[in-house]
């Protein structure tokens, strides 16, 4: 019934925009009907190549995502946990942090040129700061009580991390990894469609530049399919990983 | 084992082992505590009383080592001791907030058996004995947002425990149990400061319970907080919930108590 | 005390900085690094002064400038909009979280030639590439922190007879509030990127085209000298919001 | 004989044909070379790929090679792909009921190029020029050609510096009008593109240089007799749809390159419009074709 | 005022205001509560005494309509009562998670001013009158973190009084005070029932409290909660702290109730 709900909307847009297209007996190099893209998507579907491609992007984008997350976590931890750490490395954080990762690319790309190695060095570069940041953040912000039971057990830095720090973090890290994973598809795909000739990205320009509308959108529809079924898993994950908020309804 | 200022520590004498000396206390300007001196004795029982925001739990911090002093010292073992450690115990007030949400009754416990290095093997024998001594047997799976307040007090009382501590520090452990439940523990607690011989410091808003559990209670005067005077409690031992409360010396100090807490009405 | 004591450490950060980049000089001059596209900091300096100097690097940061205030605005009025919409009402939840979850994955810079075609080369359309993209971690981190909210302070407000909109402006809000930081922070950063996506994408002026031609021009001290500028950027922006996150939070120290 | 593998990076655009020719029909294979085809997502990377290593040849246009020669990467050239002038339709399109009818009509009018600095922009502006425009008067955006019809019908650009298949595109949909040819003013012989490796690895496979060129001048003789063949690999490298393709005219092949009479014109045009802040000394840049 | 359970409302007779008709709480398969039964009248002070994990906080949350009886029902003036309603104040156990950290002592009283929609205006006076009340006097400006156990259960008392209700829901919210405070509390709080009329339902786990309180005294048995006995208390009024609990009545009862209390010893 809720998952009714949730597909009333984007159903309703769909049709508009079908209904649009046909009435308008618009003609164009860029815009395609409803129909005829779900029409590529199922002809697409079928061609290994296309899978191919798929893998291309999640393994380029996922790798790059465990690298930039476990730079970003782990540097988290640490800045979080030992703040003197944190508060020298601000301003050299703070001023890369921002750095937008796609004008990071011409140079990039003369270093290491075009496939897999060039996509998840800027997907982790891209990845891992907002990582950073919001796991120094979860740390900073755990229960103060809880810091002082674990000093008070002496529980050595080893083993805080792993029974205080990051189950309290843990809820937190989850939505710093379900937004960075969304960081990452934007980044490869970007990374692929300005430079990188492997994958989606690389699809759905060429797509574009061959007059292929409707195969372009079909492109886009799979690339939205593959973030949201990530986003799905994830929460899956989260509630199978944490069994314990299950009491917090009351 | 009663009342003494004694440093020096033989082995069957009286033995030091936390000691304050001239201790202040500073949230940035405010001065909180002020000049504090105060000598725990090994195996001895000390509570402390002293009107709302008087800075008991300031003090309590003080000598786990969560704050340092702005000024003077505090002593563990006659070293200077300025962050926790395993060897001492903490009961917070707030016992909702230092316990692991997302560990079950048992799972908290188990964290202080961790942290001492007990094996896993040992852990699940130890964990029930604990729990059920704190009237929690049965309720092992429960995680903290399942239970009653009071039941989540006993649950850090039984982590404390499982650390076998040399000192245990309790900050209004039993402010949120019923009479029942209090007297009950009150005397777990006293057989076990007798049994293992740990030094307990135990802050209390309670008169009575303070007198039945003490060997000395020390009465903090607020704004800032100062040691105002110290009571020396001589009832026999061990203590009896009926016998003990009707004696008449306690009936005496429940009434010095009663009268020196007066003047801070607020 | 406590000022003196900040002031030290961020001292000692900056001065960690200007070692990295001391070190860069280094190498770039012991020619580690291949001159052609690792510039050392002398000659991005050089780059930056001369851009300076011409007035066009100036006009390029304002023009960046604007597009990341006028977008990051417009994006986190949205996102903390919607979020505090979905948070709070299991309706949004139903009919409409949804489509958001397929929306946020979709990769901004891939929408563009879609905005491009309504909205044309204009600075419209990059400020609302910015919005569609920075608003994802403003909404999210929303809805988290709305969800966060301890059940106890709920019961509160409904004892208090307290109606929507007041328990969303008393109590959800502040509440959320160190989470929702967290959210703004983190748009400031994509709004960045989007900003300069889309500035390379229309070419219409500001740091992003700039580097841009710059590339294409294999000019690497000039986009060295663009990358430093969003560095920047980004750097003072953000301390920016962090003071007013240190105020809006004082509650927090503890 | 030793065997060199070769990546060599292109874009889609027919004047590359000669390229998918040879190495479809097994011409570079003959000459030693085994060649890998690889699409580019758009020209301005192709020099970073071959600086980079991860192709050893790309085809450029001569005005970006000048100017990476210019920032101090080490290229060298040894083949056009195809010369002006241009058979196919290239034009600046403008709307078909815009009113404007002469490149002086453009001043104060937003023109759309594929890429600024890039060879049509370039071309254009010399256009502009020598039909006494000044091009300060112009507004020149960056537009993708794809979308050179929906950009003018939707007023997003008045004109579009365009080529085919894209500007008979948007004419035969009746959206646009070519009002001139701008790559006329390009001298004939001038290469389009140019097929260009680092220094470094010239040196060191003058052999497969050798071969590259000599496959390359089989091809465009192939291509010269067998017109089916030819079509049937720029429908796989460009993934056209077929009947598109059946219509394209084949460019002006290239091969040899001349310094000055290939690559003269851009290398004073790229110092005119400060692209380039002096001239590149051309005989170093280009690899002759051998002579037999 | 004494215990009826007159269920006919007059003017000047007892009015009923809350009635539980055989209510059951359950957690999931847990009962909790078990066909409860009780009426509140007003202006009357009704203590709830019981066990650690009897239901006592859930008893509470019944009556402030927090949750919704499995069986049974709950009326409120006459009217099913599901929801809360501002007439009904609730004093928290864990008043660390029931204030905003975010706002100082005075942000957090006058939440409930704004929720009323008093005038800007009037607040400042009304927030410094509720707040020297609790003796927080010279505490405007402090945050919740800054504040020890005690001082936050005395804003959030404040609070509640700022909302002016008629049924005031209290779970011990004295039980992180000291003696003399918490005195002090009860005779304000005695003071506050009688002179607005308000009925007072008070969770407690200290008999003697319950009876210088109640009018009216509710034994809860665990597992699962159940009214076990109500004790009526026939001591006059105005009580006094020295003299009401010298009183032999006062005596018998708190023996009466700790007998009781004593059968479920855990
Ligand atoms: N972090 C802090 N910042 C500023 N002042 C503080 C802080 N913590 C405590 N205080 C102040 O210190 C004083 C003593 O607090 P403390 O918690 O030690 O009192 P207490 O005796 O334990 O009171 P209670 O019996 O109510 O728990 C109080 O006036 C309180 O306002
Ligand atoms: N959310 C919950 N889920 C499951 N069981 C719960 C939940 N909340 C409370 N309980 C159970 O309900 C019983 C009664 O809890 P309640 O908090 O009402 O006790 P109480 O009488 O207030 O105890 P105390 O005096 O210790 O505060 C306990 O056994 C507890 O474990
Ligand atoms: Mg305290
Ligand atoms: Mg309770």
């Amino acid at each position: 019934m809720t998952a009714l709900k949730g597909l009333a909307l984007p159903v309703a847009l769909l049709v508009l925009w079908q209904l649009a297209v046909v009435l308008s007996g618009m003609q164009s190099d860029t815009i395609a009907a409803p129909d005829a893209i779900f029409a590529a998507l199922g002809r697409a579907l079928t061609e290994p190549a296309f899978w191919a491609d798929t893998g291309d992007t999640l393994a380029a984008g996922g790798m790059g995502l465990a690298l930039g997350f476990g730079l970003g976590t782990l540097s988290g931890v640490l800045f979080g946990l030992i703040p003197p750490v944190g508060r020298v490395m601000r301003v050299t954080v703070e001023l890369l942090r921002p750095l937008p990762a796609i004008a990071i690319l011409p140079i990039a790309l003369l270093i290491f040129g075009f496939g897999y190695r060039l996509e998840v060095a800027i997907v982790a570069f891209g990845t891992c700061f907002p990582v950073l940041v919001l796991t120094e953040a979860a740390v900073r912000q755990i229960e103060p009580r809880l810091s002082e039971v674990a000093r008070a057990l002496a529980l050595s830095p080893g083993a805080r991390v792993r029974k205080i720090v990051l189950p309290a973090v843990l809820p937190r890290l989850f939505v710093a990894l379900r937004l960075a994973a969304g960081i990452g598809l934007i980044i490869a795909i970007t990374v692929e469609i300005a430079a990188n000739p492997i994958g989606l990205g690389a699809r759905l320009m060429q797509a574009s530049n061959s007059l292929r509308p409707a195969d372009m959108y079909a492109t886009l529809f799979w690339i939205g399919a593959i973030g949201w079924a990530l986003n799905w898993g994830m929460l899956r994950l989260q509630l199978w990983l944490f069994p314990a908020t299950r009491g917090a309804a009351q | 084992m009663l009342e003494t200022t004694g440093i020096d520590a033989t082995k069957s004498g009286t033995q030091e082992v936390l000691r304050v000396d001239g201790a202040s206390v500073r949230y940035g300007a405010a001065t909180i505590l002020d000049g504090v001196d105060l000598t725990l004795n090994r195996g001895e029982f000390v509570c402390v009383i002293g009107p709302s925001g008087s800075g008991k739990t300031t003090f309590l911090r003080l000598l786990a080592g969560l704050v340092a002093p702005a000024e003077g010292r505090v002593l563990f073992r006659g070293a200077e001791h300025r962050a926790p450690s395993r060897e001492i115990a903490i009961v917070f007030q707030d016992y909702a907030n230092a316990l692991l949400p997302w560990r079950d009754a048992e799972g908290n416990v188990s964290l202080a058996l961790e942290a001492a290095g007990v094996p896993r093997a040992e852990r699940a024998g130890r964990i029930r004995a604990l729990l059920s001594k704190v009237g929690l047997a049965g309720s092992e799976k429960k995680f903290p947002s399942e239970m009653s307040g009071g039941m989540q007090q006993r649950l850090q009382i039984a982590r404390c425990l499982a650390q076998e501590p040399d000192v245990l520090l309790m900050d209004e452990p039993f402010g949120a149990l019923d009479a029942m439940t209090r007297q009950k523990l009150q005397d777990e607690l006293l057989g076990i400061v007798r049994d293992s011989n740990v030094t307990a410091f135990f802050v209390t808003h309670d008169l009575e319970e303070a007198i039945y559990l003490s060997d000395r209670i020390v009465a903090l005067e607020p704004d800032p907080g100062q040691v105002c005077r110290v009571f020396d409690v001589t009832l026999p031992k061990p203590r009896n919930q009926l016998s003990t409360r009707e004696m008449p010396e306690f009936l005496r100090l429940r009434r010095e108590l009663f009268d020196f807490i007066e003047r801070f009405e607020p | 005390m406590r000022h003196l004591h900040r002031g030290l450490w961020f001292m000692a950060s900056l001065a960690l900085l200007v070692a990295l980049i001391w070190g860069w000089q280094v190498l770039a001059d012991a020619r580690i690094l291949p001159r052609a596209f690792f510039p050392g900091p002398d000659r991005t300096w050089r780059a930056l002064s001369r851009g300076f100097a011409s007035g066009t690097l100036v006009a390029d940061t304002l023009t960046t400038l604007r597009r990341l205030g006028l977008g990051w605005v417009l994006a986190s009025l949205l996102g903390v909009g919607l979020g505090a919409l979905v948070g709070t009402s299991k309706w949004a939840q139903d009919w409409v979280a949804p489509i958001f979850e397929v929306l946020r994955p979709l990769p901004a810079s891939a929408i563009a030639p879609v905005l491009l075609l309504f909205l044309g080369l204009t600075d419209s359309m990059i400020l609302t590439l910015i919005a569609f993209g920075a608003l994802w971690p403003m909404l999210l981190t929303t809805v988290h922190g709305f969800s966060n909210i301890h059940p106890r302070r709920k019961e509160v407000a409904r004892s208090l007879g307290m109606g929507r909109g007041a328990f969303i402006a008393k109590i959800a809000l502040p509440g959320a509030l160190p989470d929702i930081m967290g959210g703004l922070r983190l748009g400031l950063t994509v709004a960045l990127i989007l900003v300069v996506v889309g500035e390379m994408i229309t070419v219409q002026g500001g740091l992003g085209a700039r580097i841009l031609l710059a590339a294409r021009a294999f000019n690497a001290a000039e986009i060295f000298a663009g990358v430093a500028l969003l560095g920047v950027i980004g750097l003072v922006t953000n301390a920016l919001l962090g003071l007013v996150e240190t105020r809006a939070l004082r509650w927090q120290r503890r | 004989q030793e065997r060199t593998s070769v990546t060599l990076l292109y874009t889609a655009t027919t004047g590359f044909m000669t390229a998918w020719v040879a190495a479809d029909q097994g011409f570079f294979a003959d000459h030693g070379v085994d060649v890998d085809l690889q699409l580019a997502q758009n020209g301005s990377i192709i020099v970073a790929g071959v600086v980079s290593g991860s192709a050893q040849v790309g085809l450029p246009t001569p005005t970006v090679a000048l100017q990476a020669i210019e920032n101090g990467l080490d290229l060298r050239t040894f083949a056009s792909t195809n010369i002006f002038p241009e058979t196919s339709n290239a034009g600046v399109v403008v709307g078909a009921e815009s009113g404007i009818e002469a490149a002086a009509d453009l001043v104060g009018k937003t023109v759309g190029v594929p890429g600024i600095g890039g060879l049509l922009d370039v071309t254009m502006r010399q256009w502009l020029i020598s039909q006494g425009v000044d091009v300060g008067d112009v507004n020149i955006v960056e537009i993708a050609l794809p979308q050179t019809g929906d950009a003018i019908r939707a007023g997003q650009v008045d004109a579009v510096a365009s080529v085919d298949p894209f500007s008979s595109r948007a004419v035969d949909m009746g959206v646009g009008r070519l009002i001139g040819n701008y790559l006329d003013v390009i001298p004939d012989g001038s290469a389009a593109g140019i097929f260009v490796t680092t220094a470094e690895w010239a040196e060191e496979h003058p052999e497969a240089i050798t071969g590259m060129q000599l496959a390359l001048a089989e091809a465009a003789d192939f291509i010269r007799e067998n017109d089916a063949e030819a079509r049937e690999s720029i429908t796989r490298y460009t993934t056209l749809p077929a009947p598109v393709v059946a219509n394209v005219p084949f460019p002006n092949l290239g091969g040899a390159l001349e310094p000055e009479t290939s690559l003269g014109f851009w290398n004073r045009l790229a110092l005119e419009q400060g692209l380039i802040y002096e001239l590149v000394d051309l005989d170093t840049f280009v690899i002759p074709f051998p002579t037999e």
